[in-house]
């Protein structure tokens, strides 16, 4: 029997690797993919909540993750072009003119 | 047949400072897509101009005290959040006078930045209005990706892409966690009002907990509190000092207003704030230990007044903590004067620094003000009313901001906060008055060729900005009643007298 | 009626229009603007004064409240900056924007060539405003505010010339004497806030004659200490035993500001300030007591040592000392009253030796000593008939204002009993004070007027009548001083609802006391006439004969050898010391905190990496911690 | 037959296993793979399990817009800007194993731990049937977004704008445009028309 709980626990796996990624990898665009698997897992927590409470309030709020989420990428993905254009990389670790 | 769009007239009415911006916003970049102009100041003037309405109709509401909510309750305008309005909406148009010429001096002045500064004070001002989690996460993405793009305006400088990327992936971090969290409040209470979060925390606890966390660390982020501050040195420098005039004021007040809304509606209930105090004095500490520290040994100011703005973050933690502890509207009303304050005296020190910006080199550095004092002794003097006011000094307005708060902190029985606030002040004193004593009393290295002060990012936008800073630091500290009443007045609204 | 911020307004605009601009517009116009602000100030107290003056039967409309602002409030402690105008301080705004205007007035013409010009105005001005603020004051904090405001300006206009080392340091001294003033001064508010809860005159007053009636022993004992605490206060900056040493230096500055703040005004804070807090004063007789037997010590302590000094201001720096004796005599028998009314006519008739001095050093070409002069009657006739009109009210010749302040001083003196002298006592010392008053007063005019010209040729040649902006001050307040006696009865009515009315003397007391005061004025007048004009060996003759009182009283009895040796070698050691201190361990001790502190702010800013991998991990081991500490791993369990 | 009966009986469970465990796959095919065009595609396959695990939960028209927007636009971003940037595994750099990583790995499955005690406390079920046929349908979805929801949907509008005046901002090399306009001159024009037109050649 599927639960509440099996739904929860699949999000919060999806959030971990999404952490994992952001950790993990070096390039701004697989960096920006583990964000957006961290906004999907809160997405199916969203779902599965308005589910399990009869209200469609999460689905509503799930839609309107998804469309801030594309909002992040399409300036995500500006950015990392001018980055690109300007640092000649994409990979995060390399742009650290900027410390101290 | 049930009307599909039950909302009225009244409802936009309403939202109108949120929504006047957002329309003029549009205006503008269709005024420059049909009608592009060389100059961009009809842009400008619009920009200044929406604001001022915003402006005047918080402070009308605010002394008016209205007290509505509208769109079945998603957004409330209180009190509380019309004072928000007019810090916010102040603290943007000291920003967007701040700008033009130096844009105009970076080859970038595109009518898009003052679109993009509008949208995000739009989203600013749904963000203390809202009532409802999603919105108040649609307000706080509205209003962060509009600054992801400014921090890199200046597009082909590498400093300011880099100081975006790093403050994007941060920031979409940050916003993973606060969705997250966001989930879960929503599957513990059934609901996204603040009103009826705290029966999550009795259906299931295990839920509500978590998630009133990982919402909170979405604001600690936002507010740069330590550990989660890491962005705001980097992206305070690469930025351009506009922009991070713009980031330090607007976009740092902004985040307050919801997390005093929900520390205080959703989270305020004694168990809850059994948790989380405790917690907020750890990180207020943390976060005033190190703004402030590290900040001593920067040498760059726009950098430093990144750090120092970290410090200040905590200063406003305490008063937050204080005012909720004793149950106060004066102790958070002292909390919103300090905001009122911090605002004038930190947009006016970027306002220096941009007046002596060259066409391709800021004058960041502070071995670059060196002999400024005899070269251009009042912009020296505005600098030093600034930075006077930033440490603290009577009878300067950021004196008395932080003898409220303190003097609340010490009356809630947080002495050892305040301990540590006062010495971290202190401390803070020294890099202060390093850029004084840069300024006055230092030599230049090379006698022969002193630095040649010039007024390159003069434009009577930026003097009118420096002036009104200047003098509202002096005003408001020596007559602090008038915003002190009105901040009260909206605390009230959110702490009602016992 | 005017609102009274705006009293106080006026001279500020005034300041900020010239420190603005002041570089912009000529000396003309920058006088110009000074001399108004003053000018309106008078105006507009003067008008208040008459309003309150016809609105003085009835009982509640004889003060003209002005709350300002609120400047601190947190919970019980609040500072409202209230303004309160009530018979005193009408009094003392009318003497310090009239007799400060008619200053302003003669400085045009007396600094005309000072380079310092508008910086001196500017200093001038935020004088008259801080001590606008000082008088206006309803609440002690406010009060304090002025008292230091006024200070600052002290010090800076002692110091105005401060190319000249000797100036800096007399501004220096003044600074640190009256520290020790102003700390006493802080702790008797300290005490008051503890005791009453509040610093505001009006609530104290109330309060007071509430509790007045319940008063035991140990309130007495705070009443008295608080006044004494406060009276340190007042004896740092009036200039009494033991703190009057800055004063006769602060005769470096200019000399209108010698007129302007080391006589008329800036120096009578204390008086006023214990004519204010009367009502608490009453509760102690026995600080009212030491207020007599110090203000009494002064005054002949002060005439004593004036006789033997040969510089022109320092003679009337001691006269000042002496004179604000008389009047914390005074106010320490209970007659305040007639201490506010010497105040008063001293105002007049002291800005007027001063001024007429300034305009001798003036045509002198800045020559103070008064062996060097002699004979300028002929010279400057201006000078010389406002300068008579100003040593003979000094000196108390009726029908002169000095004779009835002063005599209504010594008649209470005589009246009183006090727990430290008896009435006999104080009037006995007031009365030889009096004497000697005379007789320098007389030997300073002597010396300067009669007699031939001691000047050097050159001198000589140079010495001319001032200009009018000079001479017309000096005519307007011969008048003043001459006239102001008259006014003695009007003057007990308009301070009655404050003070009440003083008790009527028996008159034969009166009488004898009139005849044996005027004896004194004259006696002493007449034989310096005498010893100096027709007789100029006697006082070589006592100074051989007498060689050691005499070089003591020149030496002005060594009070500043004294405290040199004693006080200021005492914190010279202690100095050292600390200083040694400060080098060895404190110095350390700072340089290790601020390095450790700059050295921890280095290995943190090893934190900011730069690299935005290294942010996250930060990041989540912040959001691990919060999640540890808010219950989000192990929840409470649900209420 | 029994265990085709039991098989759809089960077949709710089976799927979400299925897709769950494709979900999970996909996210761990994205940290691994060195190839971001590899990864980009893992990620595909993420965001259609969890599109299939919506429907699962009856919300259809989440589900629908996910693959709409994610797979459909997102996505497709990614893989347009891989090939457009043209990074190779080379330029997406070796992986470094530091010992900072392998502390931040550890922080990161604390993270992860730590939120697993929330889910535990969830007590409620899963309804097997929807209550209502029409739950999660675009209707009901769309009567709340154009009713309860009205402000926040309208808020996304300025959203996905100021995205995209960003987006435009920064990706695009020069955005003056080639001829400005004047209002002086278009006043001049207005006034002065038939007379330029008669003077020009």
């Amino acid at each position: 029997m599927i639960t509440l709980q099996e739904y929860l626990t699949v999000a919060a796996l999806l959030f971990s690797l999404g952490l994992l990624i952001v950790l993990f990898r070096n390039n701004a665009i697989s960096i920006l993919m583990g964000i957006e698997l961290m906004l999907n897992a809160a997405n199916i927590n969203f779902v599965a909540f308005s589910q399990s409470l009869g209200g469609l309030a999460g689905q509503v709020f799930a839609l309107f993750v998804i469309v801030a989420a594309a909002a992040e990428a399409a300036v995500a993905i500006a950015i990392i072009v001018l980055m690109y254009q300007n640092l000649g990389t994409t990979d995060v670790e390399k742009a650290k003119n900027l410390n101290g | 047949m049930e009307s599909l769009i039950p909302v009225g007239l009244t409802d936009l009415q309403g939202v109108y400072p949120a929504l006047n911006l957002a329309v003029a916003g549009i205006v503008i970049l269709l005024l420059d897509a049909f009608f592009p102009m060389r100059s961009k100041l009809l842009s400008a003037w619009i920009t200044l101009i929406a604001l001022h309405l915003s402006f005047t109709c918080g402070l009308h509401r605010l002394t008016s005290g209205m007290d509505e909510t509208f769109f079945h309750g998603a957004v409330r305008m209180d009190p509380f959040t019309h004072a928000f309005t007019v810090i916010i909406c102040l603290a943007s148009t000291l920003a967007v006078l701040s700008a033009p010429k130096y844009l105009r001096l970076r080859d970038c002045h595109y009518a898009e930045y003052y679109a993009l500064i509008l949208f995000s004070v739009s989203g600013m001002l749904l963000f203390s209005a809202a009532e409802e989690l999603i919105m108040l996460f649609l307000a706080l993405e509205t209003m962060s990706i509009p600054v992801y793009c400014l921090v890199a305006f200046t597009r082909d400088n590498e400093y300011s892409t880099e100081a975006s990327m790093k403050y994007f992936v941060m920031g979409a971090f940050a916003t993973g966690f606060m969705v997250y969290g966001v989930a879960l409040l929503y599957g513990s209470a059934g609901s996204g009002y603040f009103a009826d979060l705290p029966r999550g925390a009795a259906s299931s606890p295990g839920l509500f907990y978590s998630g009133m966390t990982l919402v909170l660390i979405g604001f600690l982020f936002k507010i740069a509190a330590v550990p989660f501050n890491m962005w705001t040195p980097d992206a305070y420098e690469g930025a351009p000092t506009p922009v991070t005039t713009f980031m330090a004021e607007a976009v740092k007040a902004a985040p307050f207003s919801g997390m005093i809304k929900l520390l205080i509606v959703a989270f305020g209930f004694s168990q809850a704030v059994h948790l989380w105090m405790p917690a907020f004095i750890g990180i207020a500490i943390l976060t005033m230990v190190v703004g402030n520290m590290v900040a001593l040994v920067q040498t760059d100011m726009k950098r430093m007044l990144g750090y120092s703005s970290i410090a200040h973050s905590g200063y406003i933690l305490v008063g937050i903590v204080a005012s909720v502890k004793l149950n106060s509207s004066e102790a958070l009303a002292s909390v919103l004067y300090y905001l009122f304050i911090y605002v004038l005296m930190n947009a006016g020190a970027f306002g220096i620094l941009i007046l002596f910006s060259h066409k391709n080199k800021d004058t960041n550095a502070i071995d670059d003000l060196v002999g400024l004092g005899r070269e251009r002794p009042w912009a020296a003097a505005f600098m030093g009313i600034y930075t006077l006011s930033l440490t603290g000094i009577p009878p300067l307005g950021g004196f008395f901001g932080k003898f409220y708060i303190f003097s609340y902190a010490i009356k809630a029985g947080l002495t050892p906060l305040v301990i540590v606030a006062i010495l971290t002040s202190v401390m803070s004193a020294f890099y202060y008055l390093k850029i004084i004593v840069a300024m006055y009393f230092r030599e230049p290295s090379d006698p022969q060729h002193p630095a040649a002060f010039s007024y390159e990012g003069y434009s009577v936008f930026l003097i009118a900005m420096l002036c009104f800073t200047a003098f509202g630091v002096i005003y408001f500290g020596i007559f602090p009643k008038t915003p002190l009443t009105l901040a009260r007045l909206a605390a009230a609204s959110l702490i009602p007298a016992p | 009626m005017i609102l009274l911020r705006y009293i106080i307004l006026a001279p500020i605009a005034a300041l900020l229009l010239n420190l603005l601009f002041g570089r912009f517009w000529s000396k003309t116009t920058t006088a110009f603007l000074a001399c108004g602000a003053v000018f309106v100030s008078f105006a507009a107290a003067a008008n208040n004064c008459v309003y309150m003056i016809r609105k003085l039967a009835v009982p509640e409309m004889q003060t003209i409240f002005d709350p300002v602002f609120s400047w601190i409030s947190v919970g019980r402690v609040q500072v409202p900056v209230d303004l309160v105008f009530d018979p005193l301080s009408c009094v003392m705004c009318l003497i310090i924007t009239g007799v400060g205007f008619l200053i302003h007035v003669y400085s045009v013409g007396y600094m005309s060539h000072d380079p310092g010009f508008r910086r001196f105005f500017i200093y001038l001005n935020l004088f008259i405003a801080f001590m606008l603020i000082l008088v206006l004051a309803d609440n002690l904090a406010l009060l304090f505010v002025g008292w230091e405001g006024v200070g600052l300006c002290s010090y800076l206009l002692i110091g105005f010339w401060h190319t000249d080392m000797k100036n800096a340091s007399a501004g220096k001294k003044a600074f640190v004497v009256n520290r020790v003033g102003d700390l006493g001064f802080l702790l008797g508010m300290l005490l008051i806030l503890a005791v009453f809860g509040t610093l505001s005159v009006t609530d104290l007053r109330e309060l007071i004659s509430t509790a007045a009636s319940a008063m035991t022993p140990a309130s007495t004992a705070v009443a008295t200490t608080i006044c004494l605490l406060l009276f340190v206060g007042a004896t740092g900056k009036s200039a009494q035993i033991p703190l009057y040493v800055w004063l006769p230096d602060a005769m470096a500055g200019p000399t209108p500001v010698s007129a302007l703040i080391h006589a008329a005004t800036m120096v009578t804070a204390g008086v006023y300030m214990i004519a204010r807090l009367h009502f608490l004063y009453a509760l102690s007789p026995v600080a009212s007591a030491v207020v007599a037997a110090i203000g009494a010590a002064t005054a002949l302590f002060a005439a004593v040592i004036g006789l033997a000094q040969n510089d022109i201001k320092k003679v009337l720096a001691y006269s000042t000392i002496s004179q604000l004796g008389y009047m914390f005599l005074a106010v320490g028998v209970g007659a305040y009253t007639f201490g506010i009314f010497h105040l008063t006519t001293h105002a007049f008739f002291k800005a007027l030796l001063f001024l007429g001095s300034g305009s001798v050093i003036h045509a002198m070409s800045g020559e103070q000593d008064m062996q060097r002069m002699g004979g300028l009657r002929r010279y400057m006739p201006v000078t010389y008939w406002t300068f008579l009109v100003g040593t003979l009210a000094i000196a108390g010749i009726w029908p002169l204002s000095g004779f009835f302040s002063k005599d209504e001083i010594l008649l209470s003196a005589r009246l009183a009993s006090t727990p430290v002298l008896s009435g006999a006592a104080l009037f006995a010392i007031g009365l030889c004070a009096a004497f000697l008053t005379a007789f320098y007063m007389g030997r300073l005019f002597t010396l300067t007027f009669f007699g031939n010209s001691r000047a050097s040729e050159e001198t000589k040649h140079h010495i001319h009548e001032s200009p009018w902006t000079m001479g017309g001050p000096l005519i307007l307040l011969a008048v003043l001083a001459a006239g102001a006696g008259f006014g003695l009865r009007q003057f007990e009515n308009f301070l009655s609802p404050i003070f009440g009315h003083p008790e009527e003397a028996p008159h034969e007391i009166k009488l004898a006391i009139m005849a044996v005061s005027l004896l004194a004025g004259i006696t002493g007048l007449a034989l310096s006439l005498y010893v100096y004009l027709r007789r100029p060996d006697i006082p070589r003759k006592i100074s051989t004969s007498a060689s050691l009182l005499c070089d003591c009283i020149a030496n002005k009895f060594y009070i500043d050898e004294l405290y040199e040796k004693t006080v200021v070698r005492l914190v010279y050691i202690a100095g050292i010391v600390s200083h040694a201190f400060d080098k060895h361990v404190v110095d350390r001790a700072v340089n290790w905190t601020g390095g450790g502190l700059r050295f921890g702010g280095f290995m943190l800013s090893f934190f900011q990496s730069g690299n935005v991998g290294t942010y996250a991990v930060w990041f989540l081991i912040g959001v691990l911690a919060l999640l540890h500490a808010m219950g989000g791993v192990h929840p409470p369990p649900a209420p | 037959m029994i265990i085709l009966q039991t098989l759809s009986a089960r077949l709710p469970d089976i799927l979400f296993y299925l897709f769950a465990g494709l979900s999970l796959i996909g996210a761990v095919q994205v940290l691994c793979r060195r190839n971001p065009m590899n990864a980009a595609v893992s990620m595909v396959v993420t965001v259609l399990s969890i599109a299939v695990l919506y429907i699962l939960l009856s919300a259809y028209f989440i589900a629908a817009a996910q693959m709409i927007v994610y797979a459909g636009a997102i996505v497709v971003l990614f893989i347009f800007v891989i090939m457009l940037l043209n990074l190779s595994a080379k330029e997406i750099g070796r992986r470094r194993y530091t010992l900072f990583k392998a502390f931040a790995a550890f922080v990161a499955a604390a993270v992860g731990v730590s939120l697993l005690p929330g889910v535990r406390g969830a007590p409620r079920a899963i309804s097997e049937q929807p209550i209502d046929p029409s739950f999660g349908s675009a209707k009901t979805v769309g009567r709340l977004l154009f009713g309860e929801f009205l402000l926040p949907f309208e808020l996304t509008s300025i959203l996905i704008l100021a995205a995209m005046v960003a987006g435009v901002v920064l990706a695009k090399r020069d955005i003056t445009p080639n001829r400005t306009f004047s209002p002086v001159d278009a006043i001049l024009d207005l006034l002065l028309k038939s007379d330029r037109k008669d003077k020009s050649p």
